[in-house]
C-alpha cells in the first residue's frame, strides 16, 4: 500500500504531519511517541530574533476545542538552526517542514534566507495567519494582495519550496489561496486558527492575558473541512489539510476533500498517541475500501 | 522505538470526600506510580469529548508497592465535577509522572515545608520523602484536611484564615507566631504565599523552593502555554521564560518573577 | 431586580430570546417550555412566498455543534402573518421579532412592508446572512457596501426598528456591523452560522445534501463572543449576541462582552428548558454579585 | 403554565445485547411510558457533551403498569455506542413519546404487518396494541431478532438475504412465497423496502401505511430538519413537505414520495 505523498516535489512518506507550534520543535513528545512515524514533523514558528510570546494565561479550553495566545514564543533562528534542527537529524525518514513567522517581511525573508541554507529543512511553512501577535502574522494574511506580496517576496529568495499557512479569518478562503499561488508559494495550509475570545464571568474579565486566541480543536473541523475542500477546487498547488482531525475517520474527511496530506495539532495534547493512531487508521480504511494509493482517497 | 511512554488506564480504587468539595482518589496505575516523586503531577483526562485538555494535579502520594496514586483535588469546574463522580472499578486516562518535583537530597539539614489551600496535597508525599528534619505549616481557609497524616512527618502548624484552627491568619503568621526556623522552605500554594514565602525566605536568609501553577495544554514542554517569567534567560527556551510543565512545577523561588 | 433592555425602543422584560430557526414560529416548543418567558420570540426566517428549502439530510453533528442547511424553508409571508403571528398573541408579555429572508431587496422589501402593518411585529431582524441558500442570504452579508445598501433600502421603508443579522464569515465583523449602522440599522445580531462541511466518509459524500451547512452551538462560541466584543466596541446601536449559548454562564459571556441582549439556538434542541434556565440564572449571577439591573453586567 | 412535557430522567433497569450489535434497553420513565402509543418515538440525548442532537429510537414496547419502555436500537455511531455501555441504575435523559404512531382503529380488519432490518422494534408494541387480524413478516440480513416475541401477535414469516432462515430474499418475496394477503400493510424498514411495499400495495389495492426515518435537530417541529416530500402540500408548512418527527414518522404511503 502506497501512503506516501508528493509535496513540491519533496516525497513524505505518509500524509501526516504535526500542526505548527502543537508540536515544539519536534522531540518534545519523543517520549510519548515515535516522531519517526510521521510524514513529516512541523516545528514551531521561528522569528529571526528570539520572541518573548503573550503573557499567561495563554491557552482556555472551549467546548471540544481551545484558544490559545502563545503569542509565537521562540528562541530565535540561530538557536532553533544550531540545536533544534540538527535534534531531527535522527528521523532521517522523516520530512521537517520548519514554520516560519515574522513582524516584517524582512523579518520573514531574514529566516527564510537562513533556513535555504540548512539540508535538514525540507519545506518552509510561512505562517501569516497568526492571530495572536500585534505585528506581523495575520495581518499578511487578510487581504489577498498582502498575501500576494509576501508570497511573491520569499518565493523569490527561498531555495526550500514554500507553503503558505493561510488564516480562516477571512470573507472567501480561495481568494487568499488563490493570491498565494499567484505569488509563488509551492502548496497551501490550512487552517490557522479561528479568532476567539472566552470571558472568565466570575473575574469579569477575559480569561486570555492577550484577551482574544485562535480556536483549534474539533469544533472546527467543519469549518476547516469546507476551506480545504473550497481550496482544492481552487488551485492548483497541493493543500495541507488541518483543523481539529482527532482521528483517522477526522483525517480522512480532509484527505476525501482533496488535501494532499493533513496535520494534527490539538489533539495531540489530548493523546500523543493520536497521528500514529491517524496513520494506521488511514491504512486499515484504505485496505477496506481496496485503495492501494493514498491519492485514490480524493472524491 | 523502545521505552517510550506512555498514558495509561488507571483504574479507581476508591474516592470520598474529605471535607466538602475536596476529593481524595485513589487510582491503581502501577507504571506511573513506579516513577512518581514528590512534586511531580500526573495529567488527567476527562472522559467528556467536549473537554479536551488535561486537567493537572499533583501526586498526594504513591504506593509503589501496590501501584497505586493517591491525588487530592478540589472540584471547581466541570473537569473536576466529571472526576469527583469516578467510582470503584471505572477507569481514568492519566500521563505522567509529568515535571521535576522537589530535591529529596537538598543539600541542607532542616526545611520548613508550607502549603495553602489546595497547594497542601503533593506536600503529604514530600514530607514523606523528605528524610531531613522537617517541621510543617500549613495554612487553610477554615476547615482543614490532611493534617493529621501531615502531623505523622514532623511538626505540624495550622494557619485558618478564620481563626477556627492554630494561628488566625496566614502561613507567614503561623510561622511568626511559633518562631519557627529552619535551613530552608519548601512551599506549595497560591501565589500571593509563594510570593510572601519567597519575601520571607530572602529577608531570613533561606533557600525557597516552591511549586508553581499555571493553564496547560500540553504538559510535556511542547506547546509553551504554561510558562512563567525567569530571572535569568533560560538556557532552553532562550528567554526569560521557564515551562512550568517541564522546568517546573517547583523551582528555586529565585529563578523565577511571581 | 431588572431585567429588562430595550432595543431599539423596544422593552424586552428580559434579555434572553429564541435564535431564528431553531423555535419555529414560535409555538413548537409551547409543551415543551413556556414562551411567554422569554424577553422576545424571534421566528423563522419568513419570505415573500413559500420556499421549499434544501433537500435532506439538511443537518449533521458536528463535535459541541451541529450542521444545518434547512435553506430557509417557510410557508412565505401570508400564512405567517395571518396564521403563526396571531399564535403569539397569548404571550402578551413577550416581544416578537420576525426574522426576514429573500433572494432579492425587492423581497426583502415586500416582506418588511407587509409587517410593518402588523401590530404583532415588534421588531424585525433581517438574514443577510445564511449561508444555505445560493440567492441572497449571505451574499448581501458579506460584503460592506452591500450590507449597507440593502440596510439603506429597508430603514426607509420599514416601520419597525430593523436589526441586520450578521454573517461570522467575514474578515472583519466590525466593518460590517458600522456599514449596518451607517445604513440606518437600529441594531445588530450576530453570529449566523459559520459556513462548514463534513464528509460521510463511508458514503463518499458530503453528508449534506446542500454539500456545506451552517455551523452552530458551543462550538463557534468563543468566535462568536470574540465578534460582540469587538462589534460593541464599533458601533453605538445596541447588539444582540448568539452562538453556542447553552447556560446561563455561557449567556453572561455576552452580556459581559456588551450584548443588549442574547440568542439561543442550538441548545434548545438538546434542552427545551434553556433559555427558561438561562434567565434564572442570570438572576441568580446578579444578586450574588450584587447587581440590580442587567445593564450592570456590561464590562 | 400548567400541564407542560418535560424531558425525564430515565433509569436504566436492564440492557443486554440481542444479537451482535442490536441492544435491548428497558428504561423506566413512567411519564413518558403513560403517554407512548406504537409509531412513536423517543429522543435520547447524550450524556457526552460533545455531542449536542438528540437520537430518535422507536419505542418498541411499553409497560403503562410499571412506566418501562422497551428500546430495541443498533450500534452504529457514537452515540448508540454510548447508550450501549449504559448499565442498571444509570440513567439517560429522553424526551417523548414524539411523533403520530400508527392508527390502532384503522378502519380495517386484517393487516400486515412488514418489517426490515432495524425497522423492526417498532412492530411489536405494534402488533401488541392492534386488535385486528395480524399477519407478520419480517426481514432480516441474516441473524433474525425479535422474532419469538413477533410470534406471539400473530403468524410471523420470515425473510432473510442469505436465506439462513425463512424465505431467501426480502419482505415481498417472503409475502409472494406464502401467499399472503390482508386489507393493508403497515411498514417499517429501509426505504427501498418501503418503496417496494408501496408499490406492492398499490398493485394490490392494499392501504400502506409507512413508518419513516429522516436526520432531526429538535424532534419537536421547530427546526424543519426532517422534512420528506409529500405528495401533496402540507396544510401547515405550505408546501410539499411533511416533518417526520411530528406530521409523522407514521404516514400514509399515498401522502409521501418516497
Ligand atoms: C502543576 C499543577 C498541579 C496541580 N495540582 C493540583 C492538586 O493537587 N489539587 C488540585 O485540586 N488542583 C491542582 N491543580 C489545579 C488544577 O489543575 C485545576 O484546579 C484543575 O485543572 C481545574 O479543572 P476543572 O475542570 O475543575 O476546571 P475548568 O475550569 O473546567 O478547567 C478548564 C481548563 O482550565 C484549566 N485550569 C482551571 N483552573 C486551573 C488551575 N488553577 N491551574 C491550572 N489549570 C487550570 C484546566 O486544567 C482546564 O484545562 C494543579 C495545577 C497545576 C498546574
Ligand atoms: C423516527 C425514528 C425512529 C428510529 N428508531 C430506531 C430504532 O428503534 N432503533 C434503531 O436502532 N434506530 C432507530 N432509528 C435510527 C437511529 O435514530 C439512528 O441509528 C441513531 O440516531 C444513530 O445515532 P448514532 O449516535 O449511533 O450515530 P451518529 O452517526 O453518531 O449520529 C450522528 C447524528 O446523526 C443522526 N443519525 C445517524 N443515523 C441516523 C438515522 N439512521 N436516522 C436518523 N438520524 C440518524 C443521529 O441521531 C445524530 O444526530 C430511528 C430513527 C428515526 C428517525
Ligand atoms: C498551542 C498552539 C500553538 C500554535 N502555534 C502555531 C505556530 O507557531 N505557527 C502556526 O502556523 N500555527 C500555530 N498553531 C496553529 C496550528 O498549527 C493549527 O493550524 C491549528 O491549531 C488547527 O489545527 P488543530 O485543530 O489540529 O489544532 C498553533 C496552535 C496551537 C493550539
Ligand atoms: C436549524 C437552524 C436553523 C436556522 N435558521 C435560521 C433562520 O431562518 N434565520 C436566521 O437568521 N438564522 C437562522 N439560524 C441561525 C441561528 O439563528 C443562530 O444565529 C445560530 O444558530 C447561532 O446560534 P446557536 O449556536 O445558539 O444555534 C438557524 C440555525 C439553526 C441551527
Ligand atoms: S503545558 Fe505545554 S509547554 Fe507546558
Ligand atoms: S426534527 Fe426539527 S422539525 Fe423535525
Amino acid at each position: 500500500m502506497n501512503l506516501s505523498v508528493n509535496i513540491a516535489g519533496v516525497t513524505l512518506k505518509n500524509p501526516v504531519m504535526s500542526a505548527s507550534g502543537t508540536f515544539g520543535s519536534g522531540h518534545e513528545f519523543a517520549d510519548w511517541m515515535d516522531p519517526g512515524k510521521l510524514g513529516a514533523i512541523v516545528t514551531k514558528g521561528v522569528s529571526a530574533v528570539p520572541w518573548e510570546g503573550n503573557a499567561t494565561p495563554r491557552v482556555a479550553e472551549t467546548p471540544s476545542g481551545m484558544l490559545n495566545a502563545i503569542g509565537l514564543q521562540n528562541p530565535g533562528i540561530d538557536v532553533f538552526v544550531n540545536r533544534d534542527l540538527p535534534e531531527l537529524e535522527k528521523y532521517a525518514d522523516t520530512k521537517v517542514i520548519v514554520n516560519v513567522c515574522g513582524k516584517t517581511a524582512e523579518d520573514y525573508i531574514r529566516v527564510v534566507e537562513r533556513l535555504s541554507e540548512e539540508p535538514r529543512a525540507d519545506l518552509l511553512e510561512i505562517n501569516i495567519s497568526c492571530p495572536n501577535v500585534k505585528e506581523g502574522g495575520i495581518a499578511f494574511g487578510q487581504n489577498a494582495d498582502s498575501v500576494y506580496e509576501i508570497t511573491k517576496k520569499l518565493a523569490e529568495v527561498s531555495k526550500k519550496p514554500i507553503i503558505m499557512k493561510l488564516s480562516p479569518n477571512v470573507t472567501d478562503i480561495t481568494e487568499m489561496a488563490r493570491a498565494a499561488e499567484a505569488g509563488g508559494a509551492d502548496a497551501v495550509s490550512l487552517i490557522n486558527t479561528l479568532t476567539g475570545m472566552k470571558i472568565d464571568i466570575e473575574r469579569r474579565r477575559p480569561l486570555l492575558a492577550n484577551m482574544t486566541g485562535g480556536l483549534s480543536g474539533p469544533a472546527i473541523r467543519p469549518v476547516a473541512v469546507r476551506m480545504v475542500w473550497q481550496t482544492v477546487r481552487a488551485v492548483k498547488i497541493p493543500v495541507i489539510g488541518m483543523g481539529g482531525i482527532a482521528s483517522a475517520e477526522d483525517a480522512l474527511e480532509f484527505l476525501l476533500a482533496g488535501a494532499s496530506a493533513v496535520a494534527v495539532g490539538t489533539a495531540n495534547f489530548n493523546d500523543p498517541l493520536t497521528m500514529e493512531k491517524v496513520i494506521s487508521g488511514i491504512e486499515k480504511y484504505m485496505e477496506r475500501h481496496g485503495m492501494d494509493d493514498v491519492s485514490m482517497l480524493r472524491l | 522505538m523502545e521505552n517510550k511512554r506512555k498514558q495509561e488506564k488507571a483504574w479507581v480504587i476508591n474516592q470520598t470526600e474529605m471535607i466538602p468539595g475536596i476529593m481524595d482518589l485513589l487510582i491503581k496505575a502501577p507504571k506511573t506510580a513506579a516513577a512518581a516523586a514528590p512534586g511531580q503531577f500526573l495529567s488527567l483526562y476527562c472522559g467528556d469529548k467536549s473537554r479536551l485538555l488535561p486537567r493537572p494535579i499533583s501526586i498526594c502520594d504513591t504506593d509503589k508497592f501496590t501501584g497505586a496514586i493517591r491525588l487530592v483535588y478540589r472540584v471547581g469546574g466541570a473537569g473536576t465535577e466529571e472526576f469527583s463522580k469516578l467510582g470503584p472499578g471505572e477507569t481514568i486516562r492519566i500521563q505522567g509522572p509529568l515535571g521535576n518535583g522537589f530535591p529529596l537530597d537538598p543539600g541542607f539539614s532542616s526545611v520548613m515545608i508550607v502549603g495553602g489551600g489546595i497547594g497542601i496535597p503533593p506536600l503529604l508525599y514530600l514530607a514523606k520523602s523528605l528524610h531531613i528534619k522537617k517541621t510543617l505549616v500549613m495554612g487553610y481557609p477554615s476547615v482543614t484536611y490532611l493534617d493529621e497524616e501531615l502531623a505523622q512527618h514532623g511538626n505540624l502548624y495550622i494557619a485558618t484564615e478564620d481563626g477556627s484552627r492554630g494561628t488566625k491568619g496566614n502561613v507567614i503568621n503561623a510561622i511568626e507566631e511559633n518562631g519557627l526556623t529552619a535551613d530552608a522552605i519548601m512551599a506549595c500554594g497560591p501565589i500571593p504565599m509563594l510570593r510572601a514565602l519567597k519575601q520571607y525566605g530572602e529577608a531570613h536568609n533561606m533557600r525557597v523552593i516552591i511549586s508553581m501553577e499555571e493553564r496547560m495544554a500540553c504538559g510535556i514542554g511542547a506547546c509553551l502555554a504554561c510558562v512563567c517569567k525567569s530571572t535569568e534567560k533560560d538556557a532552553y527556551l532562550n528567554i526569560n521564560k521557564k515551562r512550568v510543565c517541564l522546568e517546573g512545577p517547583v523551582f528555586d523561588a529565585r529563578e523565577v518573577e511571581l
